[in-house]
């Protein structure tokens, strides 16, 4: 039960990562680029570290894994919003220097 | 099984072999920078999968990481215009690769099946050399002498570099989302840094992975404006550069002069000696590499 | 040994006190480390000569494991004849007015470059050779880039080609860790078979080897890199750093590989060197700039490294390892003479042309004396060092008459070597309208680049123990 | 077993290649260096594959790869400083 559990969630995961990938390639901005990328990717990550939990025979291991997710879910959050600002940042510069 | 364990080589290697041909051929420097990190990613993953964790850790913070800010930092500091272009592809050079391809590969094939190595000596000896992580023996204890050089060669680099008096890199202001998670990604660093040395005694770690996520640590805080410019004056910044090598340097001459030979160290004290030398190579590496990167903060200022 | 091991770690001792006390007057402190060096050295060829071989395991692990240095009588003596040419460039850089904008950072590089270049002769092992190249190749390019923006872009090639012959030179050396499990030179030479993947290794090898050491047809970085270097650091890259990986060259094939791959070899590489030695020599006489045409100069002399490399693997001949050895000390110590002389003319009349040296019997006779005579012990007048080495060379090749050709290739390189080098003294004798400006500073450095011209003439006094030396290795 | 090593082995070798292609091909400073990097890419996958011949990993192996990656990145560092400079003076 619990291993048809972990194998679901796993896949699950594993299609978020997908999906994000599909949207990084097909979507036309950056802004959109960036959120398919950011929220496909943590909710995948999160997916695949629950699947990999349920295997875990130790708690230490659950921990370290639920650490590295949170690690991930901060950085990656940062970098998008550096990203999305810079590329404000850049359009803002390219219509005034339109103007 | 054996069979879908092939599949996966195989397309790792596929995946590293078109990365790698993508870099070279890919028209924009821009492009070819960041296909190269990728590259250094896979690359890591391919050290997993061929059973190396000390080099995955390696690649993924030296290969993708330090060296992905080098090639960046080097890229903000050229004018755009400069870039040349690349040259006509020539089939000559095609051809040539190609010839020398079935060469080379054909020459390699055969190492596959005749596994001479030091495996059983060094097993052999690892009783007596003070750890129990056999790549750390290696590296701090039978080739002792290599990684000496190393830090050495580390030592040239930044010597070579403060003495081209670039100017130092243009760091913009950072936005505060950025500050504050560089503030508690510092601390982080530290600590895993330190997890990683500690480590390296018994498992997959050591000098070399804990200094480069150290120097990564260095480098957010300098991006952040939280430490000041790496200046030549200050005596406690030379003293870190040069504390690896000199005391590894002064170990080696005692160990000659008053113990049994060069780098021979005494067996009661083998395992304490080579962690202080992890340790202060440690500090050297992380301040050498945060230095190449950040660059040399001029005097006048 | 720890003789040697002290000629080695003084070297490295005294940067890192440099680059950490940072005194005003680093000159000294320079000056004295390369003489407790060169003491050092000088005992240690000394042990030889009494004792024999010495053999170090680093670590005191077994062999196959451990990094192991040896000491022999041809490593001894580079040995001491690195310490000799870095006493003599670090003195010229202390006392030639030419050289203050430079010092700073000069002094700690050329002590870590010595202190390598120490580590490098001592060791037997294929990486650790692979890591004090590494070091050799960046100390080499830092001390380049000392002269200024102009250097830049002939040091960034450099370093490039350097890095690039690395990683060639790595890749034969994993091979054959590979093919036979160990790094060390002496195992290797007890294993080692004519397979494909023994000769695609030694091929790589030699690749990289030939590169970093600017043999022809792998030499075209060296002019441009060596003639924009400061003067000092043109003597020593020109006399000892190419010199490193022909050392390992040879005992590569000397040791390593199996006669039946080394005797095509060594005929393939003879002719190289006798490529080496017509097109560089050539270049010499041709080109308008008189640092270009010293650094020409040691492409066509390095030919005759390589010739005798050559030679004595094609014919399997252990004498021609003396000849061999004394042309590597014998133009190591000419070409610092010419190279600090050059240099010192062409900084002091500013002017990097040839024809800016008319009048300088006049205004600065002691260098161009001192090119002169370190030009006749390159053309091989007799009795200079470059004679011995010559003659020892030429023998073999006289007693059969099937070996007539490469003679003839000798002595054609000969006349050109006599050709450049008169090219440079006869412009000094020319007379001058605008008579340069006669300096009386500049006299110490003058007689220091004198110094070593005499000391290779002063070979030929000792030819007699030298020569011993090289039988004792070669027995 | 033997023919996963082999395709590395194999791999190895063309990586070095590539690298090598590269630095003949592309006249951009950087652009060399990112290659010399692939070539050093292509020479540690060889020796990691090397390693991995035996039951028991080769533990020489993998120092001499931590060591060589260290010396390429100390190399990179520089040379990427030079590339700099020497453009920059050309302005």
């Amino acid at each position: 039960m619990i291993e048809a559990l972990s194998i679901l969630l796993l896949w699950l995961g594993g299609a978020f990562f997908v999906i994000g990938t599909v949207g990084l390639l097909r979507f036309p901005d950056v802004y959109s680029r960036l959120h398919a990328l950011t929220k496909a990717d943590t909710l995948g990550l999160g997916l695949v570290i629950l699947g990999l939990s349920l295997r875990a025979d130790q708690l230490f291991t659950v921990l370290l894994m639920l650490f590295i997710w949170l690690l991930v879910m901060a950085s990656s959050a940062t970098a998008c919003q550096l990203l999305a600002r810079y590329q404000l940042q850049s359009d803002k510069d390219s219509s005034d220097g339109g103007k | 099984m054996a069979a879908s364990e092939l599949i996966l080589d195989l397309i790792l290697c596929l995946v590293l072999l078109s990365l790698a041909v993508a870099v070279v051929e890919v028209k924009r420097l821009y492009d070819s920078i960041i296909l190269f990190i990728a590259f250094g990613l896979i690359l890591s993953i391919t050290w997993a999968r061929l059973g190396a964790p000390d080099l995955a850790l390696a690649e993924a913070a030296i290969g993708a990481g330090i060296t992905g800010v080098l090639l960046m930092a080097a890229y903000a500091n050229l004018a755009p215009k400069k870039h040349l272009q690349n040259s006509h592809r020539s089939w000559l050079a095609v051809g040539f690769s190609l010839a020398a391809m079935v060469w080379l590969v054909l020459s390699l094939i055969p190492l596959a099946d005749s596994p001479e190595s030091l495996v059983a000596v060094a097993e052999q000896a690892m009783a007596d050399s003070g750890v129990t992580h056999p790549v750390t023996a290696v590296l701090l204890n039978f080739r002792a002498w290599d990684t000496l050089l190393e830090l050495v060669v580390l030592l040239l680099a930044l010597l070579g570099m403060q003495q081209l008096r670039l100017p130092s890199l243009k760091i913009a202001y950072p936005w505060p989302l950025l500050n504050a998670w560089g503030r508690y990604l510092a601390p982080l660093t530290i600590v895993i840094g330190g997890y990683l040395l500690w480590r390296g005694s018994s498992g997959p770690g050591g000098a070399f992975q804990s200094g480069a996520l150290l120097a990564a640590g260095l480098i957010v805080l300098r991006l952040n404006h939280v430490i000041p410019g790496l200046s030549w004056q200050h005596a406690w910044l030379r003293c870190s550069v040069l504390c690896g090598a000199g005391f590894f340097l002064i170990i080696a001459c005692l160990t000659a002069w008053l113990g049994q030979g060069w780098l021979d160290y005494p067996a009661s004290y083998s395992a304490s000696l080579i962690f202080i030398i992890e340790f202060l190579a440690t500090i050297s590496i992380a301040v050498t590499l945060a230095w190449l990167v950040t660059g040399q903060q001029e005097a006048a200022s | 040994m720890n003789a040697a091991l002290v000629s080695m770690v003084v070297p490295f001792f005294a940067a890192m006190l440099v680059l950490m006390w940072r005194p005003q007057q680093q000159s000294w402190l320079v000056i004295v480390a390369s003489i407790v060096s060169l003491l050092a050295a000088m005992m240690a060829l000394l042990s030889v000569i009494d004792s024999g071989p010495q053999s170090l395991n680093l670590g005191g692990w077994e062999s196959p494991l451990a990094i192991r240095f040896q000491l022999m009588p041809v490593n001894a003596l580079l040995i001491v004849t690195t310490a000799v040419i870095h006493l003599i460039v670090v003195c010229f850089a202390a006392s030639s007015h030419h050289c203050q904008s430079i010092k700073q950072a000069f002094w700690p590089l050329a002590l870590l470059l010595h202190g390598s270049l120490v580590a490098l002769w001592l060791s037997m092992d294929l990486f650790n050779w692979y890591v004090t190249l590494e070091l050799l190749g960046l100390a080499a390019v830092s001390l380049v880039t000392l002269a200024g923006h102009k250097a830049l872009r002939a040091a960034l090639d450099y370093l490039l080609l350097s890095l690039f012959a690395s990683l060639t030179y790595l890749l034969g050396v994993v091979m054959l860790y590979g093919q036979y499990g160990t790094l060390d030179i002496a195992l290797l030479a007890t294993l080692t078979e004519a397979d494909r993947v023994t000769q695609t290794a030694l091929l790589l090898i030699s690749a990289g080897l030939m590169l970093k050491a600017a043999l022809w047809p792998l030499h075209l970085w060296l002019p441009a890199a060596h003639s924009s270097a400061p003067t000092p650091v043109s003597a020593l890259l020109s006399a000892l750093v190419v010199k490193a990986p022909l050392f390992i060259l040879w005992l590569l094939w000397s040791r390593v590989a199996p006669s039946e791959l080394a005797v095509p070899m060594g005929f393939w590489l003879a002719l190289l060197g006798g490529g080496a030695l017509m097109i560089g020599g050539w270049s010499a006489c041709r080109t308008p700039h008189l640092k270009t045409l010293v650094a020409y100069s040691t492409v066509a002399q390095l030919g005759y490294g390589l010739l005798a490399l050559g030679l004595l693997l094609h014919w399997q001949l252990n004498d021609l390892q003396a000849a061999l050895w004394l042309f590597v000390v014998a133009h190591a110590l000419a070409k610092t003479s010419m190279f600090l002389a050059a240099g010192e003319i062409q900084a002091s009349t500013g002017k990097k042309r040839l024809n800016s040296l008319r009048g300088m019997t006049l205004t600065m006779p002691v260098a161009l004396f001192a090119f002169a005579v370190a030009g006749g012990s390159l053309i091989g007048l007799p009795p200079s060092g470059g004679f011995i080495a010559k003659w020892l060379l030429i023998q073999p090749m006289l007693i059969e008459p099937a070996h007539w050709p490469w003679a003839l290739l000798v002595i054609i390189a000969t006349l050109l070597s006599a050709a450049y080098v008169f090219r440079v003294v006869s412009q000094g004798f020319r007379q001058s309208s605008v008579s340069a400006t006669a300096t009386e500073h500049g006299k110490s450095a003058q007689w220091l680049a004198l110094l070593p011209a005499i000391l290779v003439w002063l070979m030929a006094l000792f030819s007699e123990p030298l020569l011993q030396l090289m039988d004792v290795f070669s027995a | 077993m033997t023919l996963s090593l082999q395709l590395f082995l194999a791999s190895g070798g063309i990586l070095w290649l590539t690298g090598l292609y590269g630095l003949w091909r592309n006249s951009d400073p950087i652009r060399r260096i990112i290659s010399l990097n692939i070539m050093g890419s292509g020479v540690f996958l060889v020796m990691v594959t090397l390693a991995r011949r035996e039951t028991s990993t080769d533990p020489v192996l993998h120092a001499l790869v931590v060591t060589g990656l260290v010396v390429a990145v100390s190399a990179t560092a520089f040379a990427l400083r030079l590339a700099v400079a020497s453009q920059q003076e050309k302005r």
